[in-house]
């Protein structure tokens, strides 16, 4: 801890949830436990790191753990695929500020492909 | 048929007099319940039980539109021409279910040029159906003639359920401006995986009651219970808005997920969006388009490629 | 039929195509819903969607009872000649529903004189029954015989689902060691709200596909949605303890509610007592025991006396 | 506040709802917000008072909000009636001590009648 730099943060815990068939890009996990360094190794890497760790940002971590040939199923072009329905805490994101809402501990997240099947 | 002067007449008193007992029903919502309609469209894994519920409950009329019914002329005479057809119990059966239900088929696809005229027709109206073209086709109608949208799907284990277009809330474009690419749509990875002769297309027929539907498409994966489930909801969620106590509820979805404990999940969702392009304060669509060109996908299911999901 | 190695027959294969593609399912699970029997107490409005969910999955044997069933023998006909009948499509109707799955109709009484030689020739048992000694005396049964039991209930605008007697969770009795008051029990206190002649007892018909199920009692007051809705979810348990799933769950109850937003509610319930009079370390029951005495009301939800709640 | 005795703890809210058809005790009302002022001042009549604020000092006070002539529909000889679950924050309260559980603040306190109909 001794290396720490001052502007960093305490890393914080979220807790990422797959439903509607999301799960099948993830090797089947139905949820997954993120801690935020690891988000913000990714974000240094693509030298995109800012102040404030958003939900695009955890988007954007989130595809590189999806086969190459399958991210276009989970992003288009760095934002959320259509069709793909995202809660904070259970609750609707454009409640919440979408790709903007800032992560907090302990938050929730739920990423819902929609289903059209009948 | 006596007709009594709630409005009810004495054989729905006898057929409907446990529900009649209970006051959130009562008469006032039997009487409501009978001179509501409701729009089904699909008779498949969700049309099936919420059309069997839905006459149940006692709604007034119904229609139920799918073009890919092989036995939708066997619904159509079980239940018109119930009283003249012969066996006892299948006249009973047939009876039963319906007899205070009036049925109105439509053997035919919902599309733009139709859509309008026979949406217009009915109080309410359930998305049973199973590809995106038409479930942007239905909202659109649904928003340009005003109608309330029960909306259900199930893929695999998954089941969805929103009332859209109702009381504030979204439509189904507020929350999905745009359609999902073609390629996520379809979920073919697992085809084969038996290796017994099944990658030709295999005819699957799901069977309820009276319905049997028939369908072509290998790639509608789920076990008929959770279509079973979301379209028993699906009749719920029109008895509450036709008895009106959907109506205390902020917009919302539930979630049915076989493989997460508890199953189900209740989550708040948006509410209508001013800059919603067809039931926005400035919409931009005022008639249907062209759906399959939109979607990328046609109203048969059937994407313009295959990919893995 | 051709069976193939993989113990399905070419039929099964075909009709369970959907479900067989899903991971969770398999060739390994609709094996061993094909090897499963079940048994249904009840045919009324949990036992309806239930039995035919189950047998729309893939079950190999059901076993339905009861007394009260007036269609019961047409019930009986359809399913077990229904090659023999008339009409092509009521053939077809029958055959889709049930040809691949053999149904064991019981037209009797479920008592302490046959309960244990009826539940012991099936592997799980779905509670559909309407009335606290019948809940009793299958508890007793299925621990005695060591048989989960998948226990759904409906009244009025509520409904309540619980797996008893299964992977350490508690029986019946664990919950509730005593009966109820059987004044609590009746629930009339509405009865001739309406004005109109409803004082003598009604007869309701539960319509329900091929099932047709008749009731005497007035008193059984419900919106026949939520026994739809709980009679699938028990049709789900059921699936869910064939296939194994069941086992990764907590000791759980689901409640339904339709007067409550969200209307889903699951909670956590206790596990098996180690002093529960039948299934604890030291049971004092050891033989089934007189049900309708034990409880103060008979098989037949017929209190000793009705009173107001 | 002056004539506040000096060992009364502050007062503790709990919400107490009710299913499976015992809201018709209650006036069909599905929820109450009972504080726990009211439980007290009941126990004092009663001389029954004791340190703790028990379950059982809940079910008690939530009797005497019944009509006479249905109370036996809720408890039996001070103790809940046979036949009525009660879950304590959504948990079965045998599993939270039962009648001698403590109240706590802000604690939610569910009442559901089993339902034997099909
Ligand atoms: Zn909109
Ligand atoms: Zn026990």
């Amino acid at each position: 801890m001794v290396n720490m730099e001052p502007s960093m943060k305490e890393s914080i815990n979220i807790k990422v949830e797959f439903k509607g068939g999301l799960e099948m890009l993830f090797d089947n996990k139905l949820s997954l436990d993120i801690n935020s360094k690891d988000i913000e190794e990714y974000l240094k890497k693509q030298e995109t790191k800012t102040e404030k760790l958003r939900m695009l940002d955890l988007i954007n971590y989130l595809s590189t753990l999806i086969k190459p040939n399958e991210r276009d199923l989970f992003v288009d072009d760095k934002r959320l695929r259509a069709g793909i329905l995202v809660l904070i805490n259970d609750t609707d994101w454009e409640l919440e500020g979408e790709g903007e809402h800032e992560l907090e501990d302990k938050e929730s997240i739920c990423f819902i492909s929609t289903l059209h099947g009948g | 048929q006596i007709l009594q002067a709630n409005g009810l007449t004495n054989a729905e008193i006898k057929r409907f007099s446990r529900q009649l007992l209970i006051p959130e029903i009562a008469v006032e919502g039997q009487v409501a319940l009978k001179n509501a309609s409701v729009l089904i469209v699909g008779a498949g894994g969700l049309g099936s039980p919420s059309s069997l519920y839905l006459s149940a409950m006692g709604i007034g009329r119904i229609g139920l539109i799918d073009h890919d019914v092989v036995d939708i002329s066997n619904i159509h005479r079980q239940v018109i021409h119930t009283e003249s057809r012969v066996g006892v119990s299948k006249v009973e059966s047939a009876r039963n279910v319906n007899s205070l239900c009036k049925i109105d088929i439509y053997d035919t696809l919902l599309d733009s040029a139709n859509a309008m005229e026979i949406v217009s027709g009915y109080d309410v109206v359930v998305d049973a159906s199973d590809n995106p073209a038409t479930r942007y086709l239905i909202n659109d109608a649904c928003v340009l003639l005003n109608k309330p949208l029960v909306s259900g799907s199930a893929v695999r284990l998954d089941g969805q359920l929103t009332t859209y277009n109702y009381n504030g809330g979204p439509c189904y474009r507020c929350m999905f401006p745009k359609p999902p690419p073609s390629n996520a749509v379809m979920n073919c990875s697992e085809t084969g995986v038996l290796g017994i002769g099944m990658s030709s297309m295999i005819h699957n027929t799901i069977p309820f009651g009276n319905f049997n539907v028939f369908s072509k498409e290998s790639n509608k994966k789920t076990i008929i219970l959770v279509p079973g489930i979301i379209g028993c909801l699906e009749a719920l969620e029109v008895v509450k808005i036709v008895t009106g106590s959907k109506a205390n509820e902020p917009p919302n979805m539930l979630l049915f997920s076989y493989k997460s404990y508890p199953h189900f999940r209740n989550v708040k969702i948006r509410s209508r969006r001013k800059d919603c392009v067809v039931c926005g304060d400035s919409p931009t669509i005022s008639e249907l388009i062209d759906y399959p060109q939109f979607c990328g996908s046609g109203y048969n299911d059937k994407p313009t490629q295959w990919k893995i999901l």
